[in-house]
């Protein structure tokens, strides 16, 4: 017998054979995703403050799902573009969890490593890095880190902002570590272990 | 078995001995429905096995119990085995309960001693495994053998029908309900809360697909049932209460105050003319005109009386002006008159109460409210209605600009889990509709914002086709915001429309004068406590529920009441004018009848079982059940009583008992269910 | 496949909104566990507990009532009684040493075909997973059990379960 | 008294020093009660759940469970079950990890299974999270913030930016409104300032993409500025120290990308209170920004005193004024 999740009788799916693209990603997504509740209005697109730099609209990636297209929803930078600012959440008439979507998306093309840029998922690595590194988030490794890897040319334009930002004791030059770092990291462990299992 | 599951709270089934009832058990194959999956003929042969100590003396299977054939097989039984019980094991009760009480009744058995055991709706088309479908067959059956053996033969209730009508709501729905009745030479009830009938219709310019102008068609509607012999037209007038049943409705009207004498008044108008204050109106002219504080709402209005309209009028506030007064030619105007409570008696109630246009305020994506220029459905009909506000110049806010480009938005408050889940059916037309006006009368660029065109009924997409020709833009996409945020040179002072044009995969921003949004239909803001009042349903959206959405889609589960028009879910004019009229013609059936047969599922009290607790007496939304204070016991009125069954249960002492669904027969049913009461093997 | 336990359970149906569900999950042609066999009632609210108890005695593993949505009622708002009914029951039952998760309450109207085979379904597998309804061996934990009322023996809007307090 | 559990984030201490500061400069006045979470750690921001989700939520989840530990009993004297959150993507992550926790029962379980590895748990729905405003507005009340004005704003003209993070999702149902709230524009009122009607408000800063695709994320502040220089305002008011970040450090980095000259200061709405309530510049971080807000609080009287300006790295000379650069977003969006 598969095993029934609530949120797959309350959508009327009890079959295993029902787990399509579309399902996988939805089960993936932290929350009800709605994402099978689409009906393709372009709400998402037409809110997205990004959407001129988009390689597909959201909608449009919802259709692809549908479409089982799973690589090239994969190399789509469209998660990658996401700013999170929930405006296509709120206005949403089927009230998809569209951004969680995308974070969904985004850790999908990392594991199956198809993303086309890598500067987005670096970035976020990086971020993580540092914090399972310390506990906190470290703005000034980050920021060189991250610069150095992938806009060293940039840097010296960035120098006013850095330079400023240091002077002004905005940016720790050193990075502030919690005290129970044990702990956090054996429940970082373990839920790693469960995310694998899952 | 053990003890423990002996009966531990059989309270109530009788002790007293039982004679033992002659019951016939008829399994149908329905063709291959049942019987593909179902063993009906080893079902059959169990019945008349494992069933015979409970009484069963035949069990026969047939290929259609239904037809004619079927039904002489069941009569034949009833009259040469004396048959005192019958079971059909075939469709749901909901399909032919009617017609097996009916044959039992036309062999001589009392029809309520007959039981349908569902085995398709609830058996074989819901299972595919033939051995456990069988299994749970034989269960049911066993279930309704024991059941109907608790059957009592029960009378049907006969009661007169009043043969006038209450027509609750004067719009065109509730207009040609009301005359189809008074046509048919019966009296009805005409009852308004505004101060003119007319409706929603009224406040129309032009009517889709034919662009036929609205109040052309409607104002001589509404003469003839402001004229009719037949009709009592009750304008600026409420229903407050409602009791009784069907055929026996009684009904109490406020007819608020119009300080204005319907004896005297001859509807010249000088007192609209002379009085002082100016007030918005928010529900003719949809916010965007003004009227006086004494006023008739437009100038074709049925009465041609007008109201005073206490809140604003200056006399009523400052306590001096009494300007109308002084000028009323046949002295008409009347500060003292009070609000008068009619009460009235029909048979039958048909509710037209219409629709609210939905709240485009609550949309802040679309800045109604905040943007001058955002304009409401309602708001755009007035503006392009030649007696509206503008004479019917389609321009700004400010007045006397004419816009160049203007965007329709679909779907505004529709479709949507945010705000109202369903279709509101008229947007798309009525936004075709304004393209079209906009087109003709300024020349303007249009565009129409969709997420689907639905153009769905005789000559509405050949309207479509219409409008496409004239030029009018489509971008399908649900606009995501109407902002004033300008982004670049184009763009300032403008509107801007942005949205996904998902045809073509990119978002855009549209610049315009003039957005209309086409706001959806919902319920009245008062639908639930209305539905209350006359004792019928709202569905989850709020809209009224009829019996049967399909099959009989103006009745409700109250008998006597109709729902028609807009009340009952959104729809256009022809749509509601159907309904009226289809409500009309149940009506007329029911007052031919001249009596009405009531289902006999009632309670009742045992008097000397009661202990007067009162429990009961809040149980009951109908008022049914009142404590009759000389003998402290209390009692239920048959008329009123539903039969919904909630104080047989509440009743601590058992006292209350109700036929067609009694304790005995349902603890039969569940030990039937559960296969107790078969021959010990 | 292993032998499973099928258990039998007992629905009451409102006659005007879940007993049509059940029909029309029948026209659909629907699938659902075939383990629940249904009488037909007026209203939720005509729902004795003692009916639940009876069923339960009488072999029954578990109980479901079926009723009309929150403010749907055909009898305007008969079911909020049968709501009522059914937490006090649900104590009653723990009491008695029967896991109150063995009857449930769901709301179906009259077009909620899928609903009424899902929860049919769901329902059937939350029985198997509680076995067999074994009188008087029960009992350790159901108290516990009963304080923790969010658990989520009612399927519908949270919103409605904070205006019934008992 | 008003007590709360504070989770002031990581920006509180470094990027966005000056919510820090003013935000300790008005507890007292308002008669606030801050407690600080032992320990916290990092929300994740908007990168970890890009990445992996249950650590993501877990990560999340052990300030909640740290939080829960710490919450006195609630009917005690004292006691509190609130949450508050300066940061507007610390207060989403935390409102919705405990949200969702609740939404989807099965991500509770692991997430709680998780914390069990470090001998933590939190029950979803447990503690109430909330922002700083809705706290200022709707515990404290405008009444109350506007008897401490003792320096009223009144002529300065400011545009109330609220950022998208705090409006919504709102899965709680805490804001009038998901795209245009009127909580922070009624704070500033109670102030004394000249409120301008922003219809921006709640659009995106950028977030992170000055970090990733930084020409998307110039795009995005240059809507947020240019419209509100065009409304005359002096400055901005945020309540997220995200927000503050990018259009503050990075505004000179889009001047150059677009050739534009703006100069719009942005200060943290606390910054604004501080003033108000007779604070010294110096004490709510005023000229900790890199847009100084010198002469736009000069409007209003408030002299801040020079600090050492950072001499920036001199440019080269420059020669004869270019062409405006093409850049790829000129005529992008429109398809019309």
């Amino acid at each position: 017998m598969p095993q029934m999740t609530d949120e797959r009788v309350r959508a009327g799916m009890n079959r295993e054979e029902d787990l399509s693209l579309l399902n996988e990603v939805s089960m993936k997504t932290a929350g009800v995703s709605h994402l099978e509740m689409c009906i393709q209005c372009g709400t998402c697109g037409g809110s997205c403050p990004v959407a001129m730099d988009m390689e597909h609209t959201p909608r449009m990636l919802f259709a692809m799902l549908r479409a089982g297209m799973r690589d090239e929803v994969l190399r789509s930078n469209t998660p990658w573009l996401c700013v999170s600012c929930y405006h296509c959440v709120v206005r949403c008439p089927q009230e998809v969890h569209i951004a969680d979507v995308m974070y969904t998306l985004k850790g999908m093309a990392i594991h199956a490593k198809l993303y086309t840029n890598a500067t987005a998922p670096h970035f976020s690595q990086t971020f993580v890095d540092m914090v399972e590194a310390y506990g906190r988030s470290y703005e000034m490794g980050l920021a060189t880190r991250h610069y150095l890897r992938h806009f060293p040319l940039r840097l010296p334009g960035m120098m006013p902002m850095g330079f400023g930002m240091i002077t002004k004791g905005r940016m720790a030059v050193m990075p502030k570590r919690i005290k129970q770092m044990d702990q956090l990291t054996a429940i970082l462990d373990r839920a790693k272990q469960l995310e694998l299992n899952s | 078995m053990s003890d423990t599951r002996s009966n531990p709270v059989d309270k109530r089934s009788s002790p007293v001995e039982k004679k033992i009832e002659r019951v016939g058990v008829y399994v149908c194959h329905c063709g291959s429905n049942i019987a593909g999956t179902v063993d009906v003929v080893d079902v059959a042969k169990w019945a008349g096995e494992k069933l015979k100590h409970q009484g069963v003396v035949v069990a026969r299977e047939y290929k259609f119990m239904c037809s004619s054939l079927g039904q002489e097989l069941i009569q034949k039984d009833i009259k040469e085995l004396g048959l005192t019980r019958v079971v059909v094991a075939a469709c749901s009760p909901h399909l032919h309960e009617k017609t097996f009480r009916t044959a039992a009744k036309n062999a001589g058995l009392n029809p309520y001693l007959v039981e349908l055991a569902s085995i398709r709706e609830q058996v074989s088309w819901v299972h595919s495994d033939k051995t456990v479908a069988t299994a749970k067959a034989k269960a049911v059956v066993a279930g309704a053998v024991s059941r109907v053996i608790e059957n009592r033969p029960l009378d049907e209730i006969k009661v007169p029908i009043n043969p006038n009508t209450l027509v609750v709501g004067g719009g065109i729905a509730g207009i040609q309900s009301a005359l189809e009745i008074a046509n048919a030479g019966f009296h009805v009830y005409l009852v308004e809360r505004e101060p003119s009938i007319g409706g929603h219709m009224a406040q129309f310019d032009k009517t889709f697909p034919t662009l036929d102008c609205s109040a052309c068609i409607l104002t001589p509607r509404m003469v003839e049932a402001g004229t009719h012999p037949n009709i009592t037209l009750l304008t600026w007038s409420d229903v407050v209460n409602v009791s009784g049943y069907v055929g026996n409705f009684h009904v109490t009207i406020k007819k608020k105050a119009r300080f204005v004498n319907e004896e005297l008044c001859t509807g010249c108008g000088i007192c609209q003319e002379k009085c002082p204050k100016k007030v918005i109106d928010e529900v003719y002219e949809a916010g965007l005109g003004y009227r006086k504080a004494v006023y008739t709402p437009f100038a074709q209005a049925v009465p041609n009386f007008p109201v005073m309209d206490k809140e604003n009028c200056t006399y009523f506030i400052k306590g001096t002006c009494k300007a109308c007064e002084k000028f009323c030619p046949t002295g008409a105007i009347d500060f003292k008159q009070e609000d008068q409570l009619i009460n009235v008696d029909v048979g039958n109630i048909v509710l037209a109460t219409g629709y609210d246009l939905f709240d485009a305020r609550r949309v802040s994506n679309y800045g109604y409210g905040r943007l001058p220029n955002v304009f409401t459905s309602l708001e755009f009909e007035r503006l392009s209605n030649a007696a509206g506000p503008t004479s019917g110049n389609i321009v700004l806010r400010d007045g006397k600009t004419t816009p160049k480009n203007v965007g329709i938005i679909h779907c505004v408050g529709s479709r949507d889990k945010n705000f109202n889940n369903y279709c509101s059916v008229i947007c798309c037309m009525q936004g075709l509709k304004f393209a079209h006006l906009v087109h003709e009368r300024t020349g303007a660029t249009v565009y129409n914002f969709y997420i689907d065109m639905r153009t769905a009924y005789k000559a509405y997409d050949e309207f479509y086709q219409r409008v496409l020709e004239e030029g009018t833009l489509f971008v399908r996409g649900k606009v995501a915001e109407v902002t004033n945020a300008a982004r670049r040179e184009s763009e300032k002072g403008k509107l801007i429309i942005q949205v996904e044009d998902t045809l073509a995969g990119k978002q855009r921003r549209i610049p315009v004068d003039m957005v209309i949004l086409s706001s959806g239909l919902q319920p009245r803001y008062d639908a639930k406590e209305v539905g209350k009042m006359f004792g019928i349903s709202c569905s989850t959206d709020g809209w009224f529920t009829e019996k049967h959405p399909k099959l009989d889609p103006v009745a409700t589960m109250t008998e006597g009441i109709y729902i028609v028009g807009c009340a009952q879910g959104p729809k256009d004019i022809p749509s509601s004018v159907a309904q009226g009229a289809a409500a009309s013609a149940r009506v007329l059936d029911k007052i031919l009848q001249k009596e009405v047969t009531l289902e006999p599922i009632k309670a009742s009290v045992d008097h000397e079982k009661c202990s007067g607790c009162k429990v009961c007496n809040g149980m009951c939304p109908f008022n049914a059940i009142a404590f009759i204070e000389d003998d402290k016991v209390s009692d239920i009125n048959p008329a009123l009583c539903q039969g919904c069954g909630t104080c047989v249960a509440a009743c601590p002492a058992g006292a209350i008992s109700g036929t067609g669904f009694s304790d005995a027969q349902i603890i039969a049913q569940i030990d039937g269910l559960l296969l107790r009461n078969l021959e010990p093997a | 496949m292993t032998e499973q336990f099928e258990p039998t359970i007992i629905g009451f149906t409102c006659n005007w909104c879940s007993y049509r569900a059940a029909d029309l999950a029948g026209t659909a042609r629907m699938k659902y566990a075939p383990n629940v066999r249904l009488i037909r009632m007026m209203c939720s609210g005509r729902l004795d507990p003692t009916f639940v108890l009876r069923a339960l005695s009488g072999g029954a593993d578990g109980v479901m009532i079926t009723g009309c949505h929150p403010g749907e009622c055909h009898y305007i708002e008969q079911n909020y009684k049968a709501l009522r009914r059914f937490i006090l029951l649900r104590r009653v039952l723990a009491g008695l040493g029967i896991e109150p998760e063995r009857v449930k309450l769901v709301w179906a109207s009259a077009a909620e075909g899928v609903r009424f085979a899902s929860e049919t379904t769901a329902f059937v597998e939350e029985i198997r997973k509680l076995g067999p309804l074994n009188w008087g061996n029960q009992g350790k934990d159901e108290r516990e059990r009963m304080k923790d009322e969010n658990s989520s023996f009612i399927i519908q809007p949270s919103s409605f379960e904070k205006e019934v307090t008992l | 008294m008003n007590k709360y559990l504070l989770y002031p984030g990581c920006s509180m201490e470094s990027s966005g020093r000056a919510y820090g500061d003013s935000i300790k400069a008005i507890v007292e006045p308002l008669d606030l009660d801050f407690e600080e979470i032992n320990d916290w750690n990092c929300c994740g921001a908007t990168e970890y759940l890009g990445i992996n989700l249950i650590p993501a939520y877990s990560l999340i989840a052990r300030n909640l469970a740290l939080a829960a530990k710490q919450m006195n009993p609630v009917n005690g004297t004292g006691g509190t079950h609130t949450v508050v959150a300066p940061c507007s993507a610390c207060y989403l992550n935390l409102a919705k990890a405990d949200y969702y926790m609740q939404e989807r029962p099965s991500l509770g379980a692991k997430v709680n299974e998780a914390l069990n590895a470090g001998g933590l748990e939190y029950k979803a729905g447990t503690l109430d999270v909330r922002h700083l405003i809705d706290i200022l507005v709707y515990d404290v009340g405008l009444e109350k913030i506007r008897s401490k004005v003792v320096h009223p704003l009144n002529g300065l003209k400011v545009v109330p930016y609220m950022g998208c993070m705090l409006p919504r999702p709102d899965y709680q149902h805490r804001w009038t409104d998901h795209e245009h709230p009127t909580e922070l524009d009624d704070l500033l009122r109670a102030l004394g300032a000249d409120v301008i009607d922003y219809p921006l408000t709640t659009e995106c800063c950028g977030g992170h993409m000055t970090q990733i695709g930084p020409e998307t994320a110039f795009e995005l502040i240059r809507r947020l500025i240019s419209d509100a220089d065009e409304r005359g305002a002096h400055l901005m008011a945020t309540v997220c120290p995200m927000c503050q970040m990018n259009i503050d450090a990075y505004q000179h980095e889009t001047n150059q990308f677009f050739g534009t000259d703006y100069h719009m200061p942005v200060l943290f709405f606390t910054q604004l209170m501080g003033i108000a309530f007779g604070k010294h510049p110096d004490e709510v971080g005023i000229g900790l920004e890199l847009v100084s807000a010198r002469n736009a609080l000069a409007n209003i009287g408030i002299e801040v005193p020079v600090t050492q300006e950072p001499a920036a790295p001199r440019k080269k000379d420059e020669g004869l004024p270019m062409p405006r650069r093409w850049t790829k977003h000129e005529g992008k969006e429109a398809v019309r």
